[in-house]
């Protein structure tokens, strides 16, 4: 038992401080690439909803291509080729100074976000289809301009459908996140569950407690949405 | 020519291979009570679905005071609205009562009345309540006012439904069956209100399957018969002497 | 150019594990539907011995990590099993075989998130269509299955196909227990020959062309079953 | 002073390296790259990442070398430059006590010298690692045998436990480490297999394909280290245990 | 005692701290045909609902033909239906006609009407449909039959609703505001319908705030009022000489 107290110590003993610092670097990326992939989403059920055919077609390609690809090639290309790529057009024409580097945590976020943000459209179309034509139709009458539709009726009522994907996505992109590493430093939770299981060969031990940290995230998680859904249910049991 | 509140203007709309309005017009003036009857299928809520726009005509115009609702043919060889502003513009001046209430299902019914005049007329929230607690008063749902469409019987519905539409106060109310899910003491009620607006010079188009209610308070009847009116003119008249055979087998039979 | 050729000459590696992802993706796929939607059910149960099961099922599998569960389910039975009758029965060529703890482990998985997206259909179904079966005397076992769930799948339809794409993806944590599918494959690739992105893209191309033949059909059944909201005659 | 970008992976992979509970990098790599900074009288920027973020780290010119446990090999040659070698493996089938099987070499057919024979590892189970030399190995000469594939030698020594592999074929440096645990009591190193091509030609450097400055430098660098004696010491201290 | 089709028995409930039904109790006998009336909200749809258990009473016993929903108290102190099977049972004998149709949005008319039949009676798809076809052409939306409940209109839904309801055959009918949505031709085609159901025995229950559709056709006519049957009688009695002030005050109206 001592030993296990040990391996968990605080300092350069121990895997205690690293596992906190997993903790809030798999926050943080989680948060932001979250956040930037529910924009993604809407933008690309936008294009998929759309009337015109440029905006579908392009919403298509992205659901279909993204959502295949393998999450550490978007990553690498995104990061290698896409970022490289812009970094030497930026330095040809002298807009940055010759050492600029793309940052390669955002470079990785956006990447996230950006496969996370396909799965989203998905989500996000399935719920817009949900809302009764009906409960829009009412609104539109009134003459309320589409943005007024879209935020005081069309919002609330599709995000009571669109909760358990979306609850899904955010549990699965804590998870995910751990593919950043791939472009540096950036040791979260299951990384270095697996460093410190690797490291000391304790694997049940560090696996088990990588696991009980993402439980307690998700135990937050779980019952944030549950009172969101709750809030969403509103009148309607 | 006087100033017409509303003017439909040779509507058609099919659905698709079905023509369901086969070239509809007629004219109301302020204050004018219009009663669109005729048989289930008959096309009346398609019709007041058309002068709003939320069903486009495939041909024909609709013009508010005078107004008409500009339109360009799109790639598909089909008409819609060609400037959502003056649309939007023009809906708020168009109340709609649908047959099937659409109260807003996550809102209460205090919050489905304010929410037009707030976000669409642009009135402070105290104003916009102060008018809902009259309107809901008026219709006798007071007591319901905090709790949400579901929780509301039929008839308690379609007074909220009326309610919400009245507080946009719009020139021209299109109601589809505002009477349907009321007692006779509501029906009576609801006439009463129909009848002050009338007289304050909205103009009224009402979808009703009451004959009574037709006869009592419109200006004129319009009867709709296989996608075209067939037969129009004052209640009173028409009831007691309708022309073509099929009004009065309509009528007959009530 | 020579990334081209190179990407060329992983394809035919990587096609012969594609039957290994298919394998597993259409198993775990069918697996997670079927327990996910009855995780669903029990959680939706009024009777808590039911629904908290379900809810702690949820929990768990949602909560940690597929490739902690994975590992902990094929390491750490690894590590009880030896020494214990299991060992010598007729059933060890088969516990030993990593595939089965793969499916095992993805069906769960997957069973856990499909659960949570039907669980909000099933909510969302307006309470009428359910009044309407009961009261002409269909037992609850036949509104579920005529009623209740057609139109639950229907609506979390494309939900469900991204959730089934993720696990198409996310077979390749197999690997981990010595099941090389497709994205084994390429990373075992990867390290042999250091290119590192070409193995990559090859798999994409597979990924794409399963993904792509995968969301064709799901759109054409989406648009025929959900006919009855967009039809004008 | 010169400064010379390394790139690293903190992923475990010890005796090699790993960045301990303390942050800070050990191992064999850790140690020989610091002395080969000292040797080459530059600054070296350690750049951590993920393996598979190395080459193309390399490539894109992020870093100018790299160290990651590279086995040399022909077909990675293709991609990258590697330095001289400063450690060269051997490699054992490890098996339990139990099994009295025999294991007997033989002489290749492709006339690469003596090998392990093939009958005597027919229809065997053999553990080993993924893409490693061992992989390749059993993959050309041990057709015979069912190879199954881990992602860390670990993981392989964890299935020989469990009793799901016949044998491990992994370097000698890990078997050391598991015949001394509690566990490792019960196996035992069946064969010593002989030195082969296909087993590699030792770990390196890679710098990127074509800079030879680099290159240069880094072979300078070891071949003082080597001289010294310095990579002997470091190569003792870690994998054979010796202070 | 002539054996009763169906027994309501101090029927209570409430919902939150508002109790809509304080103890309505009634009977009908195999071919009668009840009218209930009574202002918006008095909680008719309620009644209704607590017969086939939709909503499940606070108190009181429900009976058809002889048999009692039999109850038991849950944890929670409230009464709910002990035997599942039994409940089922009864309720292939209840037919129901909802105010707001409730079709099933995903099944098209045909589909809707064939549903019961099919699945819980145990008939064959032929004769299903054989028997549904002439249900679609008595209410007349045989062209609808593989239309989708959306591309209805309201009268067209309520028609296909009553087909639904009736190709169950059940001995009692619970009809809520059957007519509400249709035209005067209509509403008499449906009249026949029922009047001929009671010919053929079966017992009918109908919410309407039509009082002449209550007056031709009923039996018996119950007025609800604050939770309690106010009133009940012959219809052309109770119309012509009503007893309560309030039913006074209701028809007077009317
Ligand atoms: N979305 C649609 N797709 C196909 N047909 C439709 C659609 N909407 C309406 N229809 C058809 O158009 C015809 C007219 O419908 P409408 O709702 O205007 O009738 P109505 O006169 O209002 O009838 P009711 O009195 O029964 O409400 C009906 O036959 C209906 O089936
Ligand atoms: N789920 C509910 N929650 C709260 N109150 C409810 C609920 N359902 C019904 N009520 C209330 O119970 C009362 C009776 O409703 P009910 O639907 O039975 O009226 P009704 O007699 O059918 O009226 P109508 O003629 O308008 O249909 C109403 O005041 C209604 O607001
Ligand atoms: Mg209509
Ligand atoms: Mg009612």
């Amino acid at each position: 038992m001592d030993y296990y107290w040990q391996l968990l110590a605080w300092g350069g003993e121990g895997w205690g401080d690293d596992f906190a610092w997993g903790l809030v670097m798999t926050l943080q990326v989680s948060v932001v690439a979250y956040a930037v992939a529910v924009l993604f989403g809407f933008l690309g059920a936008a294009g998929k909803l759309s009337k015109h055919r440029i905006p579908r077609f392009l919403a298509d390609i992205y659901t279909t291509v993204v959502r295949s690809l393998p999450e550490l090639l978007v990553i690498l290309l995104l990061y290698f080729s896409v970022a490289s790529g812009a970094e030497r057009l930026l330095k040809h024409f002298g807009l940055v100074a010759e050492t600029f580097q793309f940052s390669s945590f955002w470079a990785a976020i956006i990447a996230l976000a950006f496969v996370s943000g396909a799965f989203m459209t998905e989500v996000l179309r399935s719920a817009f289809l949900s809302v009764p034509p009906g409960q829009i139709e009412a609104a539109v009458s009134i003459g309320m301009n589409r943005r007024k539709v879209f935020t005081r009726i069309i919002f609330p009522q599709m995000m009571r459908h669109a909760v358990p994907g979306m609850g899904n996505l955010w549990l699965s992109i804590t998870k995910e996140s751990a593919i950043i590493s791939v472009l540096g430093s950036f040791s979260e939770l299951l990384y270095t569950g697996y460093r410190a299981a690797a490291g000391t060969k304790q694997y049940i031990f560090f696996y088990g407690l990588t696991a009980i940290l993402f439980l307690a995230i998700t135990l937050v998680s779980v019952l944030v949405i549950a009172q969101i859904e709750r809030r969403l249910n509103r009148g309607h049991n | 020519m006087a100033a017409s509140a509303l003017s439909v203007n040779n509507i058609h709309k099919s659905f698709g291979s079905v023509e369901v309005l086969k070239g509809v017009s007629f004219e109301a003036k302020s204050g004018d009570v219009i009663s669109l009857i005729g048989s289930s299928g008959s096309g009346k809520s398609t019709l007041l679905r058309c002068i709003n726009y939320l069903e486009t005509p495939d041909e024909g115009e609709i013009s508010v005071s005078g107004e008409v609702i500009r339109t360009i043919k799109g790639k598909d060889g089909k008409f819609h609205a060609a400037d959502k502003r003056q649309l939007e513009h023009i809906r708020t001046r168009l109340g709609m009562v649908f047959q099937s209430f659409n109260l807003w299902s996550h809102k209460t019914i205090l919050e489905n009345i304010i929410e037009g005049p707030i976000h669409v007329l642009g009135m402070t929230k105290k104003d916009a309540i102060g008018e809902a607690e009259l309107l809901m008063e008026k219709v006798g749902i007071t007591p319901k006012r905090d709790h949400y469409p579901n929780q509301l019987s039929g008839g308690q519905q379609q007074r909220a439904a009326i309610a919400r539409a009245l507080a946009m106060k719009p020139e021209v109310m299109l109601f589809d069956e505002p009477t349907s899910a009321l007692d006779p003491e509501l029906v009576n009620e609801v006439l009463l209100v129909i009848k002050k607006l009338a007289e304050e010079g909205r103009t009224m188009v009402m979808v009703t399957h009451e004959m009574s209610l037709a006869r009592d308070i419109s200006s004129e009847v319009i009867f709709l018969h296989k996608g075209l009116v067939e037969e129009r003119g004052a209640p009173q008249q028409m009831m007691r002497d309708p022309q073509s055979a099929r009004l009065r087998q309509f009528l007959q039979m009530a | 150019m020579e990334t081209i050729s190179n990407v060329v000459g992983f394809l035919p590696a990587l096609i012969k594990a594609t039957p290994l992802t298919l394998l597993l993706t259409a198993v775990a796929g069918v697996f997670g539907l079927v327990i996910g939607t009855l995780v669903a059910l029990a959680r939706l149960s009024g009777r808590r011995v039911l629904s908290v099961p379900a809810y702690v099922f949820t929990f768990a599998f949602r909560g940690t990590p597929l490739l902690v569960q994975i590992y902990l389910i094929y390491y750490g039975l690894g590590q009880i099993l030896p020494g214990t009758w299991v060992r010598h029965s007729f059933l060890w060529p088969y516990l030993r075989d990593g595939l089965w703890y793969a499916i095992f482990a993805l069906s769960l998985n997957q069973a856990s998130y499909n659960a949570e997206v039907i669980r909000g259909a099933i909510k969302a179904i307006p309470r009428g269509q359910i009044e309407a079966a009961k009261s002409i005397g269909m037992r609850s076992s036949m509104v579920l299955r005529r009623i209740t769930l057609p139109q639950a799948f229907r609506s979390c339809l494309p939900v469900l196909t991204g959730d089934l794409i993720i696990l198409l993806k996310t077979t390749s944590l197999a690997s981990t227990i010595t099941i090389l599918e497709v994205m084994g494959t390429a990373r075992m690739l990867q390290r042999q020959s250091l290119l590192i992105f070409e193995p990559l893209i090859t798999a994409g191309i597979i990924y794409f062309t399963v993904v792509f033949i995968l969301t064709r059909v799901m759109g054409v059944v989406e648009k025929r079953l959900t006919r009855y909201r967009t039809a004008k005659a | 002073e010169e400064t010379l970008r390394l790139g690293m992976t903190p992923e475990p992979y010890m005796p090699f390296t790993q960045v301990n509970a303390g942050g800070e990098w050990e191992g064999l790599e850790a140690d020989l790259s610091r002395a080969l900074c000292e040797k080459m009288a530059v600054k070296c920027d350690i750049n951590q990442m993920a393996w598979d973020g190395l080459i193309p780290s390399l490539k894109e010119n992020k870093v100018d070398f790299i160290i990651g446990a590279f086995s040399i090999t022909d077909e990675r040659r293709q991609v990258v430059d590697f330095s001289t070698p400063y450690y060269t493996e051997g490699t054992s089938f490890v098996g339990s006590k139990g099994d009295t099987s025999e294991i007997k070499t033989a002489d290749a057919a492709d006339g690469s010298g003596k090998i392990i024979d093939p009958a005597s590892v027919e229809g065997k189970i053999i553990g080993v690692q993924t893409s490693s030399v061992q992989s390749a190995y059993v993959a050309k000469y041990l057709t015979g045998a069912e190879a199954k594939s881990y992602d860390t030698a670990d993981n392989s020594v964890a299935d020989l436990i469990a009793g799901r592999v016949d044998y491990v074929l992994i370097p000698d440096l890990y078997i050391q480490t598991f015949l001394k645990t509690p566990e490792g009591a019960d196996y035992e190193v069946k064969v010593e297999v002989p030195k082969n091509v296909t087993l590699g030609e030792g770990v390196a450097y890679a710098v990127r394909k074509g800079d030879a400055a680099t290159l240069d430098k880094v072979n300078a660098g070891l071949a003082a280290l080597e001289k010294d004696g310095t990579t002997q010491k470091l190569v003792d201290k870690w994998i054979f245990g010796k202070k």
